[in-house]
């Protein structure tokens, strides 16, 4: 099964590109089309071409069931950290401008769309691995 | 004693509050059965006095009321309350009199008889004089729905107290019905009544005239006779027989002291102050619920007349005794219904007295047929005579107390120029002694059968007789109420004093009305 | 429109066609495997032509991540058909390796 | 503090749903089970603040978040309904929660008791912003948020059955939620907006097209599936049957009642009642289902043997008398519709959560198993007791009360045979209580059952009490549910009291 | 599309329907590039092509890749429910404005609003996002809470190594592309991701 060495290497050569445009995708949200979720579902599928390359031990040994857990938790709780942030600085829930001082509403947008983005992301690059995961781990019996 | 100072509200809620102590006492002494129907007894004794204390209160022209919550919000002003009148009170006083007798009774009957479930049973029927009495203060038409329902329940496990499959059949049947009528037509009938008038509470002359006439004034007046299924109006009698399965005490009980009681008393407590006798007497809407009534107690005194099983035999009395009452409301005029609320308590004297009896055979003989009592007259002599003073009390003769009420009933009868119903009144009450005598009677003249059986049952339980004390448990009470059937007679008057008002009331408010009505 | 325009259009919806009918024909599974592959690749090249068209860059953007989760979907896909499983073979494929 | 209590309504759905996440990273069970305990209450506190502050007062509260006023943003809502209905899922989860440590327990395996517990945390979620929210596809997202935990919760239940009666209620309730939005889209394509103030400002412009009508429909059955309306109820009897105890009970107490709130919502307010009943004849439609509802559900019960399923059976009846209060359109018949929300959260919440003791108890819920257990379980089963004369509707209930504002309604209407139904439908419900009834107390257990006490655990005990309790306590003093319900009920159909 | 629908309905293999499913996902994501959608197109590529193939093929590893054949008699309840939606729906879309128009509601009312004030009101170009994470910031929160349910739910039900499950009841029937246990899983993340994906229309 020589053959197999085309995938493995393509796949080495393409899975840190994939990270590559999943940040891109998510950071260049506010220009062109994307954002946090469709970033966290490239990530995800770069991690899962991990997976199908070099195998789910070999995946876990990276992201651990725990951390998947935590990481889904996570990026939630950025969210709506971010939300209470702006609560507690004076505005409404997820009242963005109020996380810089006045005067600056459109900082603080920018500010505020990022962190929540970076959340969404988070979560669905968590929660999308987690569910591979599961599906893969359950095949195994 | 600080009760002789007790002001009148500490009253009506003592009359409340000491049924339903008595039964949380029971359960907690359930393990020392002698404290538990000691301090049982003792319980209805205070009840009985409390009860008694506001009889002079309310004689004097006193309506006291107690109101414990509002239960709707805003303009549907609904509360559960108390108020005291002369009928409630007639009703609490026999209900609270014959529990004293009936508790002692009942312990007699169930150790003679060595009944399980002892302490479950005494509960439900404290419970059941706590609903009986609150059934007789209630000031609404809500509340009095409310102590209705916790009748019925608290004495489902009474009816079903065997656990044998028939009890449980029977007790289905009980509850069947009672729920059935109840839920469907008495709380139709009660929402209705509040749709229509705004108010449910009970007003001398009624709170319905001038808002509904005609047919649904009928319908609303069946919707209440029917839904009354305590009041075991036929079509719906079928549970009162049915619930004959049941232990003797608890017959007492359903047919004395609370339950058919509560029923008819609905009735002639919703006649007199939802409805008004005038609005009845004046549209002619209740009519035809006298003929209805007229056919219940005709036909009850002949199925009774077929019937050998004794309990069942007095089952049926009581369906035709209750169609008395319900037609003393239905004839919607003074006598009728003195004559109507006065049968609540001679009857009940009455019944008692029967079942009492029913039951003390039954413990000492083991007999349940009519048929097989020849002859046990001499073997029960106490027994048996209190049945025959009971007996013509229930039909009617002087000087038992059931003269007066069935005096008043066809003069009522004459008053409204229901002959028919007069005739009818009178075809019962030979039926009556068609059905009653014949039991003393035998069982004072007729020679014993010579029955093996029988001999051997009589011989095992000669000994229950003479040597137990329960025993005199159950006799003395029996002895007692018939008495008590032969005062009511002699002291009637201060009955009849205390209930004048219901009546006397209703004659001043729309007079022109009952002219009109009677061509 | 530019003919030219058309006429690219109308050659990737032809391709694409008989991609779609190789795929819903099969008969084995690799015809459908190569017939989706065809077809993706093939929607890639038309977002990108439209993109260009359109002179909206952004299109190149989805034409990229079409092709970056193409792989992904063929290499799942044949692992699929290969071992029946995503996991199970994994070991002797390291081993051989 | 002011200021916490001015971002009441949006906290009311926030804090429980960042709780979830703090679930899963504490992790330890105990700790999730008191975190979420704690989270709950604090929840139950908030929504008594907010009808405190909407109730007798007669105010609404709206609250934009992201400083967005509506139309442009998203603005939650909060009126004498929504507070109620807030003060039921809050309620009825903080009883259930304490309630819960013994039966999960007992139910879910240990090591997943932090997602078990953030689950259900996101179902409560879910339904709060159901309720709060005053946009018409926050709704929807909020569904989806509680429908998929509910989903997942079900199918945790003991045995395959949970999942398949969850994959049935994943199937119908996808159904549901599709519908849904494509209502909630066709009313944007007409309106351009999401927003139901501004929605209910804008409709009857467009009334009279095709779009809002089929927008209606579509949005109605889609409810409908959700709230388990009789023909379109097939996933209920099994969810509710194989679902773990506690899940059954929050359920069964809470997600119709959220379905039956939006349902009133849209139709009162966003399509507007002369739209919804004059126009579409919905009234007529929703009264026949109701009154099927009505006596196939309480039919069906009557012949089940298991007792869970029974209560499911009955719920589908009761969800009946809800939607027969909507279908009268009057300030009677919706205030007995909206006070039974309440009320027959209480009561079969607690029916359910007495299920729970006795399948901790006894391992199962069917009759024949139950027989002669009011001697082993005797404060249980008197819970049950309670519990069966509310759903019959016996005076001093809450049952009762509910019946009474719906009968009064239908007398308003003049619909007398309705009032009759109503009655009559009560007497099935005496049957299939009674039939448990009398099953528990008078049948004598078969020879080889252990006959020693095995009364709940003192918590779980005390909180079935608490809610049947409550439904005794409000069924006699109903000042304040009857009283809330009537203002929501002049509201919604803007008669001024 | 609606070939590639009907195919994967009627398809008994399900792996090849998995492959049909890539196809309509290629496909609609085309449909939603010509209507301008950008930001949808992507979305529907990321998700539908990508992880969701992926995501049914995980499924087809745990259960038979051939349907079961279940009694096919002919059932006419689904049909005439199925054909009763149709047509609601169409008769829906008869008063609709057409796609586009300059002047329906669609396009005066809220969305103008954010077309216009969106840049003044934040430094995005692309006001999908703005509208996404900010003007309806709250749906995206709720939205990524239901991605965190859909985890959460997976991980309770397939997660752990013990099996908690015994006892060979027989596999229910059930419909097509799902199996018994674990087919949550799989429809839940479906169903996680096509509501994402409605958020963005």
């Amino acid at each position: 099964m020589k053959h197999h060495i085309i995938v493995r290497v393509i796949s080495k050569f393409l899975i840190p590109f994939m990270f590559l445009f999943a940040l891109y995708v998510q950071f260049h949200g506010d220009f062109g089309p994307g954002g946090g979720f469709q970033a966290g579902v490239i990530f995800a599928s770069a991690i899962a071409l991990y997976t199908l390359v070099w195998g789910l031990d070999r995946a876990e040994q990276a992201f651990k069931p725990r951390l998947i857990e935590i990481l889904i938790a996570t990026g939630v709780m950025i969210y709506g950290g971010t939300g209470l942030l702006c609560l507690f600085a004076g505005g409404h829930l997820l009242e963005y401008r109020a996380l810089v001082e006045p005067g600056h509403p459109q900082h603080g947008e920018h500010l505020g769309i990022g962190l929540v983005e970076f959340g969404v992301g988070i979560t669905v690059t968590a929660v999308l691995t987690g569910i591979f995961f599961a599906f893969v781990r359950r095949g195994r019996t | 004693m600080t009760i002789l100072t007790l002001d009148v509200t500490t009253l009506i809620v003592l009359c409340l509050v000491l049924p339903l102590i008595s039964a949380v006492l029971i359960a907690a002494l359930g393990r020392w059965p002698n404290l538990r129907d000691g301090m049982m007894v003792v319980m209805a004794t205070i009840l009985c006095g409390v009860v008694c204390k506001l009889v002079p209160l309310i004689d004097a022209g006193a309506r006291p009321e107690l109101n414990l919550v509002n239960i709707l919000p805003g303009d549907h002003y609904m509360p559960l309350g108390f108020k005291v009148e002369p009928l409630g009170m007639l009703f609490a006083l026999v209900a609270s009199c014959l529990y004293i007798l009936t508790a002692v009774y009942a312990v007699g009957y169930m150790r003679g008889h060595h009944e399980k479930n002892q302490t479950r049973f005494f509960v439900c029927f404290a419970l059941a004089i706590f609903a009986a009495i609150g059934v007789a203060f209630a000031r609404n038409v809500m509340t009095l729905f409310v102590f209705y329902e916790v009748l019925t329940l608290s004495t489902y496990p009474l009816v079903t107290h065997h656990g044998t499959d028939a009890a449980r059949r029977s007790g289905r049947v009980y509850l069947g019905i009672l729920l059935t009528t109840s839920v469907s037509m008495l709380l139709l009938a009660m929402i209705w009544t509040y749709f229509l008038a705004g108010t449910l509470e009970f007003t001398p002359g009624g709170i319905l005239t001038g808002h509904v006439d005609g047919l649904m004034l009928m319908v609303l007046l069946g919707l209440y006779a029917f839904g009354t299924g305590k009041a075991a109006l036929m079509p719906f009698h079928r549970w009162l027989p049915a619930a004959m399965v049941a232990p003797t005490p608890v017959s007492a009980l359903l047919h004395a002291v609370a339950v058919v009681k509560a029923g008819v008393f609905t009735i002639l407590k919703v006649g007199v102050y939802v409805f008004g006798i005038d609005l009845l007497a004046g549209t002619g809407a209740s009519v035809w619920l006298m003929y209805v009534a007229g056919f219940t107690l005709i036909c009850a005194s002949l199925v009774a007349l077929s019937k050998d099983n004794l309990k069942e035999r007095l089952a049926y009395s009581t369906i035709s005794q209750l169609a008395y009452i319900v037609l003393g409301m239905a004839l919607a005029n003074p006598d009728g219904v003195l004559g109507g609320a006065l049968h609540i308590a001679t009857h009940a004297v009455g019944k008692i007295t029967l079942f009492f009896c029913a039951g003390a055979i039954y413990v000492q003989l083991h007999k349940t047929q009519v048929s097989e009592l020849d002859g046990m007259g001499r073997r029960m002599p106490w027994t048996f005579a209190a049945f025959t003073i009971a007996s013509i009390s229930i039909i009617g003769l002087p000087p038992m107390g059931g003269a007066w009420s069935k005096w008043f009933l066809a003069l009522g009868a004459a008053d409204a120029h229901q002959y028919p119903l007069l005739a009818a009144l009178m075809i019962s009450s030979l039926l009556n002694i068609a059905y009653l005598l014949p039991i003393p009677m035998r069982a004072f003249f007729a020679k014993p059968k010579p029955d093996g059986r029988h001999d051997h049952d009589d011989h095992g339980h000669a000994h229950v007789h003479d040597g137990l004390s329960e025993g005199w448990a159950m006799t003395i009470p029996l002895c007692i109420t018939a008495l008590g059937c032969i005062a009511m007679f002699y002291f009637a008057d201060p009955l009849y004093h205390m209930l004048q008002p219901i009546a006397a009331h209703t004659q001043t408010v729309v007079a022109p009305i009952t002219a009109a009505a009677h061509p | 429109m530019d003919l030219k325009y058309i006429v690219l259009m109308i050659a990737i919806g032809v391709t694409m066609v008989l991609a779609l009918v190789r795929a819903l024909l099969g008969p084995t599974v690799f015809d459908r495997i190569l017939a989706v592959n065809m077809f993706s690749t093939k929607t890639v090249v038309l977002i990108a032509a439209l993109g260009f068209m359109t002179d909206r860059p952004d299109f190149l953007d989805l034409a990229l991540l079409y092709a970056l989760v193409n792989f992904m979907g063929t290499v799942a896909v044949l692992k699929f058909v290969r071992y029946g499983s995503f996991d199970q073979a994994t070991a002797n494929w390291e081993n051989e390796g | 503090m002011n200021q916490l209590l001015y971002h009441l309504p949006v906290l009311q759905v926030v804090i429980p749903l960042l709780a979830a996440p703090a679930c899963v990273v504490i992790r330890q069970r105990h700790l999730v089970w008191l975190w979420a305990t704690v989270v709950t209450w604090a929840c139950l506190a908030m929504s008594i603040g907010l009808l405190m502050r909407v109730y007798p007062t007669g105010g609404a509260i709206t609250y934009e978040i992201g400083g967005w006023v509506a139309p442009w943003g998203i603005v939650y809502h909060v009126d004498a309904l929504t507070a109620l209905v807030l003060v039921i899922v809050t309620g009825v989860g903080a009883v259930v929660m304490l309630y819960a440590r013994q039966s999960v327990n007992d139910e879910i395996p240990a090591e997943r008791h932090h997602l078990f517990y953030a689950a259900f945390l996101l179902c409560m979620t879910g339904l709060l912003g159901i309720t709060v929210t005053g946009d018409a596809f926050n709704v929807f997202v909020f569904l989806e948020i509680s429908s998929l935990s509910s989903y997942v919760l079900i199918a945790l239940g003991r045995g395959r059955r949970a999942l398949t009666a969850s994959f049935r209620y994943l199937v119908m309730g996808t159904i549901g939620g599709t519908f849904i939005l494509i209502g909630i889209g066709l009313m944007y394509m007409q309106t351009g907006t999401l927003n139901m103030a501004d929605l209910a400002a804008r409709l009857p412009a467009v009334n009279d097209t095709r779009t809002i009508r089929a927008a209606f429909a579509f949005f109605t059955v889609g409810v409908s599936v959700k709230l388990a309306l009789f023909p379109l109820h097939v996933w209920l009897p099994n969810a509710y049957t194989y679902a773990p105890s506690v899940i059954t009970s929050f359920v069964a107490a809470t997600a119709t009642k959220v379905s039956v709130y939006v349902l009133v919502r849209f139709t009162f307010i966003i399509f507007g009642a002369e739209f919804a009943f004059t126009d579409m004849k919905l009234d007529v439609v929703l009264l026949a289902l109701a009154i099927a509802a009505m006596f196939i559900g309480s039919l069906v019960a009557i012949y089940q043997t298991n007792v869970k399923r029974l209560l499911a059976y009955s719920s589908l009846a009761q969800i009946g008398y809800m939607v027969l209060g909507i279908s009268l359109t009057n300030v009677n018949g919706l205030t007995g519709s909206i006070v039974h929300l309440f009320n027959h959260a209480m009561m079969k919440g607690g029916l359910f959560m007495v299920m729970g003791c006795v399948m901790l108890r006894i391992g199962s819920v069917h009759l024949r198993d139950m027989a002669g257990l009011g001697k082993r379980m005797p404060w249980t089963m008197a819970a049950f007791v309670v519990g069966g004369l509310n759903l019959i509707g016996v005076p001093l209930t809450s049952g009762f009360v509910s019946k009474w504002y719906l009968v009064l309604g239908a007398l308003d209407r003049g619909w007398w045979p309705i009032a009759v139904l109503i009655l009559l439908s009560s007497l099935l419900a005496v049957v299939y209580v009674w039939r448990v009834i009398e099953v528990v107390y008078f049948r004598d257990p078969p020879e080889d059952a252990p006959t020693e006490r095995c009364e709940a655990p003192l918590m779980m005990l005390v909180m079935t009490w608490l809610l049947l309790g409550a439904s005794i306590v409000f069924g006699v003093w109903a000042q304040i549910p009857a009283g809330v319900s009537k203002a929501a009920a002049q509201m919604l159909l803007g008669v001024t009291p | 599309m609606v070939l590639t629908a009907v195919a994967i309905i009627l398809l008994r293999d399900l792996f090849a329907a998995v492959m049909l499913w890539g196809i309509f996902s290629l496909l609609s994501a085309g449909l939603f590039v010509v209507m301008d959608a950008v930001d949808v197109a992507f979305t529907e590529a990321a998700v539908g092509a990508g992880i969701s193939t992926v995501l049914m093929l995980g499924t087809l590893t745990l259960v038979p890749t051939r349907e079961k054949a279940t009694d096919r008699h002919f059932q006419l309840m689904p049909l005439l429910i199925c054909v009763l939606t149709g047509a609601a729906l169409i008769y829906g879309t008869l008063d609709m404005p057409a796609y586009g128009e300059a002047d329906a509601p669609i396009n005066k009312h809220v969305a103008n609003y954010y077309i216009r004030e969106s840049p003044r009101e934040s430094l995005i170009p692309n006001f999908v996002t703005t509208i996404l994470a900010s003007y309806r910031g709250y749906d995206t929160f709720g939205e990524t809470t239901v991605v965190f349910t859909a985890g959460i739910g997976v991980m309770l039900l397939l997660g752990g190594k013990a099996k908690r499950r015994g006892g060979p009841s027989a596999a229910p029937p059930v419909k097509a592309g799902a199996g018994d246990d674990d087919d949550h899983g799989g429809a839940m993340a479906t169903a996680a991701a096509s509501a994402s994906r409605e958020d963005a229309s």
